[in-house]
């Protein structure tokens, strides 16, 4: 229904095809931003932000959003200007551009080009680049220290990503998010289990944990938040930062925590498929249960944030380059041999 | 250590860790010479909450003044700091105290020990980044808090104890209180050792760091859960027993290096949560012995004008071994009070136990000595 | 603020609209300096636990001062700390309030007479919007010192300058 | 388990008789008068012989004595071997307020020592870095002298009221 509209006027296409992931992701933050406050104040039994704007204060990310509006945008003054001006927006750029090969639901995709994996991770690794030049921009001791470990911790933790997503395409066959979808509808594992991946395959599920940890890393979320640990180096990469600015990397976190969520999403539970099978499938039912998968994934992440401790850096690589990258490659191979035995 | 090519020019990083950090605890200022983020030297520069207390002591017009002074020392553990101040009176002018009073200066000094701790775990584990128990941690601390409040009417700094006896009696619930909040803090201690004590990743960030052998703290003078964590056996209430701590039975919790090598860290944490179950125990032997009857005010002097002389009495607060040096002249206001605190003293001690530790160690090993920056600085 | 106080004289509806909104939104998000001094420091921990919970009326704690809206002075100000008071409140970007917890810093509270290290004040080095008396005040105290900053705020107008606001004419 | 008086003849027999003499105030604790000279090889006798083995400095604590114009610095110790206590006291006349250092002995004493100077000045000689630890470094004065008068400004703030 969209398709037809679109073709035949390629700028509206374009507008289109951007402002739809650009308004769930505003939504989504704003939203996520609000839950993060009431999850972290139910599990520290109590109450998290109840004033804002009536109800359990639902206003209060926009509150905080047309505060920091206001906020004096400090520019440091032997700040390399450029890049410090730039390295916000270039976080955000890295995983908004991301989302156009996220197929929300069976009718809408943003570019339905056959290499999405291959170019999802791809942009998201100048995410890497972003953070090391807020780091070195700000010309301060505690960014440099933050944007260095975060070079250290987001490049090594790319390699289990991606050693990961390639034993889901080994099963998959195909790099397009859309097929890959497409490949895990009906349900008829064990006469009732959509067949999912994680349901497909016994060693999908230790990539799938592999899977969520190196995206913990990936999204510098807690027990990997050493970018910007607050106990250690006042606020990391972003201590220069404030207002809009600031803001925008806050932006930038919840937009790639709720892209790497939804690739998860996609690759191990079905993207758009609806666990009944036929029964509330359709485009529309079909982006219900792509962003109730994504989610439920940000929710874990959140719900880590307030358990675990944090690393230390060496601890960090020590995990990453002795455990994680071994084991995922055993289990490429083992994914492998099990799909030469049984299909 | 790594070895460097000579020709690569490195330099080393000074940064300040300074008076506002999230995790100095207060106002404290670590000079840090790093390399990468190993460092290489730590100085602790002090005095930014200089607060004149030995100054004050010494214009106060009564010694019985000086009190309230005293609690804003180590504010995390008022009621330990009067005990201290008011035992050393006691001494010099050999005032014997109704056994009411003993016991009932106890029973605060040990909640004030529990609270003091659960605000040093608390922390501790803030500066590792887990924020849920230094809440969980607060809940408990304001129960105990509320208990001080229905006594002595403050939360924090309470001017409780006076010269001889107490400023007022307990309040009637005193008793059925407590012994609510024994019943459930006890399983509440278990609820923190599975959320973080025996947490992995708690373990791998404090076993094996900011070891302290023993000849060393013996030698810095370090006492409290920072002697105690280097596996001495070494309490005031056992050791040199002040007050009617010689009554209860209560054993010292020792650090065993369980988890890495003896007094690292993740020792001097672990001192501190069992010492809170043995100031439970203590807490329940003495309201069973509490006395009913007794006029708490009744020793107290009317005015206090001691002969010259001098006196050192120490006592066992949380933090560690807390003294007062008091020197009369004769005359209504103390010539001279020293107080000895246990923070400045391990605070002493951080240069000699961190280096060659990475910042985040520095910042768990700061969390484990569990300073409070008023009795630093006084 | 000040950013339109050369275009328009006095308030009219569309600067009122948007006023209140901007208003609103400084007022309902405050987010407070992670720092304390003394003994005031351990009451606002409290007060940003579990039981008096800052997070119910949008204040959360920024370790960093660029990010910081309010600054707390919770303890007593040492003449060695006084000019890192006034560094850090340089540092937080403009919309920036200070709330003086405790008497020792409102006026140097039980050290104003012999205490020659102690600062009478922390008014004497930065400007404050508002004095929370008691040592250490309770968590209901401060909370009611935040209340009264966000009255404050909802007075201010866009028109005047923030510290001329208050010379501003009686008109309606 | 040492009395202070057995500690002491344990000393003159060692240091020779007229060195040392045992005070007592009115009330509380007696202390052991030392000549400052011999402060420091009295402490590492004190720490190292086998019949005291005082490891503990328990506290370093500085005095003005106004009448008697002079400055006084006081010991305790305690062995945590034997578990006895004594209080060595010094005394130097305000003009010329040199006591050796005994931070080589006990290492806790570095930071009693600055403390000591930086209230009331006594100067510690061979001590690694005499430095102000509480007041800033350009403080004039030692605020804990009987006769003490407070700076009006400091670096422009005035300390008054």
């Amino acid at each position: 229904m969209i398709e037809g509209f679109i073709n035949n006027l390629p700028m509206i296409t374009i507008l289109v095809h951007a402002a739809i992931p650009l308004t769930i992701i505003l939504v989504y933050a704003l939203v996520a931003i609000w839950g993060e406050r009431k999850i972290a104040g139910f599990i520290q039994d109590r109450l998290g932000p109840m004033r804002v704007g009536g109800w359990h204060g639902w206003a209060q990310s926009i509150a905080d959003l047309l505060k920091l509006i206001q906020k004096e945008d400090i520019l440091p003054k032997d700040a390399s200007r450029f890049l410090f001006r730039f390295a916000p927006f270039m976080m955000f750029a890295a995983s908004y551009a991301a989302f156009a090969v996220i197929p929300f639901s069976s009718s809408y995709i943003g570019s339905n080009i056959n290499i999405g994996v291959f170019y999802l991770l791809a942009v998201t690794s100048v995410l890497t680049l972003s953070v090391i030049m807020a780091g070195w921009a700000s010309n301060n001791k505690w960014s440099l220290l933050g944007g260095m470990r975060s070079a250290a911790q987001m490049v090594s933790y790319e390699v289990p990503t991606i050693a990961t997503v390639l034993t889901v395409i080994v099963v998959s066959g195909s790099l397009n998010l859309m097929t890959v979808t497409e490949m895990q509808s009906g349900n008829d594992i064990l006469g009732f289990l959509p067949n999912w991946f994680i349901f497909q395959n016994p060693f999908l599920i230790v990539a799938f944990i592999i899977f969520f940890i190196s995206i913990l890393a990936e999204s510098h979320r807690v027990p990997f938040d050493l970018p910007e640990s607050e106990s250690e180096l006042v606020a990391g990469y972003q201590t220069e930062y404030s207002g809009m600015r600031w803001a925008m990397f806050m932006l930038a976190e919840y937009a790639d925590m709720l892209l790497l969520s939804l690739l998860g999403a996609v690759l191990f539970f079905g993207g758009w498929n609806s666990p009944f099978g036929e029964f509330m499938g359709g485009p529309a039912w079909g982006f219900f249960w792509f962003m109730l998968k994504g989610l439920l994934l940000v929710f874990v992440m959140m719900w880590i944030r307030w358990t675990l401790p944090r690393y230390r850096v060496d601890q960090l690589m020590h995990i990453c380059w002795s455990i994680l990258i071994p084991l995922s490659f055993i289990n490429l191979v083992l994914v492998a041999l099990w799909e030469v035995i049984f299909n | 250590m790594v070895e460097i090519l000579d020709n690569i020019d490195q330099r080393e990083m000074v940064i300040n860790m300074g008076p506002q950090h999230p995790s100095t605890h207060g106002v404290l200022r670590l000079e840090l010479v790093l390399d990468g983020e190993i460092i290489k030297k730590v100085t602790p520069n002090i005095g930014y909450l200089h607060r004149c207390f030995e100054k004050y002591a010494e214009q106060m017009d009564d010694y019985s003044k000086v009190i309230p002074y005293t609690d804003r020392m180590d504010y995390v553990s008022a009621i330990n700091q009067e005990h201290g101040y008011v035992l050393a009176m006691e001494r010099l002018l050999e005032i014997d105290v109704p056994e009411r009073v003993e016991y009932i200066r106890v029973i605060m000094a040990e909640l004030q020990r529990i609270a003091s701790h659960l605000l040093g775990i608390g922390a501790f584990g803030l500066d590792l980044g887990a924020f849920t128990p230094f809440l969980y941690c607060f809940t408990e601390r304001e129960k105990i808090l509320d208990i001080f409040e229905r006594t002595t009417g403050a939360r924090l700094l309470y001017n409780y104890m006076a010269v001889g006896g107490l400023m007022k009696d307990v309040h009637p619930e005193f008793k059925t209180d407590t012994a609510d909040f024994l019943k459930t803090f006890r399983p509440k201690i278990k609820e923190l050792n599975d959320l973080l004590s025996y947490n992995d990743i708690f373990i791998k960030r404090t076993a094996n760091i900011g070891v302290l052998p023993k000849q060393v703290a013996i030698n810095y003078g370090a006492s409290g859960p920072v002697l105690r964590g280097s596996g001495v056996q070494w309490d005031l209430r056992k050791n040199d027993p002040y007050s009617i701590y010689e009554k209860f039975d209560f054993e010292i919790p020792v650090g065993m290096g369980e988890m890495g090598t003896l007094g690292d860290c993740w020792d001097r944490y672990i001192v501190r949560v069992r010492e809170m179950e043995q100031s439970l125990r203590i807490i329940e032997q003495a309201l069973d012995g509490l006395p009913e009857e007794g006029d708490v005010t009744e020793a107290v002097p009317k005015r206090i004008r001691p002969k010259n002389g001098s006196i050192y009495t120490r006592s066992e607060s949380p933090r560690g071994e807390l003294g007062y040096y008091i020197e009369s002249n004769n005359s209504a206001s103390p010539y001279r009070v020293k107080a000895r605190a246990p923070s400045f003293v391990h605070l002493g001690m951080l240069p000699a136990i961190s280096k060659g530790s990475l910042i985040a160690d520095l910042v768990a090993i700061v969390g484990s000595i569990d300073i409070v920056l008023g009795e630093v600085d006084r | 603020m000040g950013m339109l106080d050369k275009k328009y004289h006095d308030s009219n509806i569309i600067i009122v609209g948007l006023e209140s909104a901007l208003n609103w939104a400084r007022k309902n998000s405050l987010w407070y300096e992670q720092f304390g001094l003394a003994c005031c420091a351990i009451e606002m921990m409290a007060t940003a636990a579990s039981r008096y919970d800052f997070d119910r009326f949008g204040i959360i704690p920024r370790s960093s001062p660029r990010q910081a809206d309010v600054m707390i002075v919770a303890g007593t100000v040492t003449m060695k700390m006084a000019s890192r008071i006034e560094r850090l409140y340089e540092q937080m970007s403009e919309p920036r309030y200070v709330i003086s917890m405790g008497s020792c810093s409102n006026c140097g509270g039980p050290y104003w007479e012999h205490g020659y290290h102690v600062l009478k004040g922390v008014d004497k080095v930065i400007p404050v919007d508002v004095y929370v008396p008691g040592c250490p005040p309770r968590p209901e105290a401060l909370l009611e010192g935040f209340l009264k900053l966000q009255e404050k705020i909802t007075g201010e107008t866009i028109i005047f300058k923030k510290n001329e606001a208050d010379k501003k004419p009686e008109t309606a | 388990m040492k009395k202070p008086e057995e500690i002491l003849e344990y000393l003159n027999q060692k240091f020779g008789e007229d060195q040392l003499t045992l005070e007592r105030g009115d009330i509380g604790e007696p202390w052991i008068l030392v000549p400052a000279s011999m402060i420091r090889d009295l402490s590492k006798f004190l720490r190292d012989d086998s019949e005291l083995r005082f490891d503990m400095l328990m506290c370093l604590s500085g005095l003005h004595y106004l009448k008697e114009e002079e400055l006084g610095v006081v010991y305790h110790l305690h062995s945590t071997k034997l578990d006895h206590y004594v209080t060595l006291k010094v005394r130097v006349p305000v003009e010329e307020p040199e006591v050796p250092s005994v931070e080589s002995i006990w290492k806790t004493a570095d930071w009693h020592e600055r403390e000591a100077w930086d209230m009331v000045g006594v100067v510690f000689d061979k001590h690694p870095n005499l430095k102000r630890i509480l007041l800033p470094d350009d403080w004039i004065g030692h605020p804990l002298r009987k006769d003490y008068v407070q700076q009006e400004f400091y670096q422009g703030i005035p300390t008054g009221e």
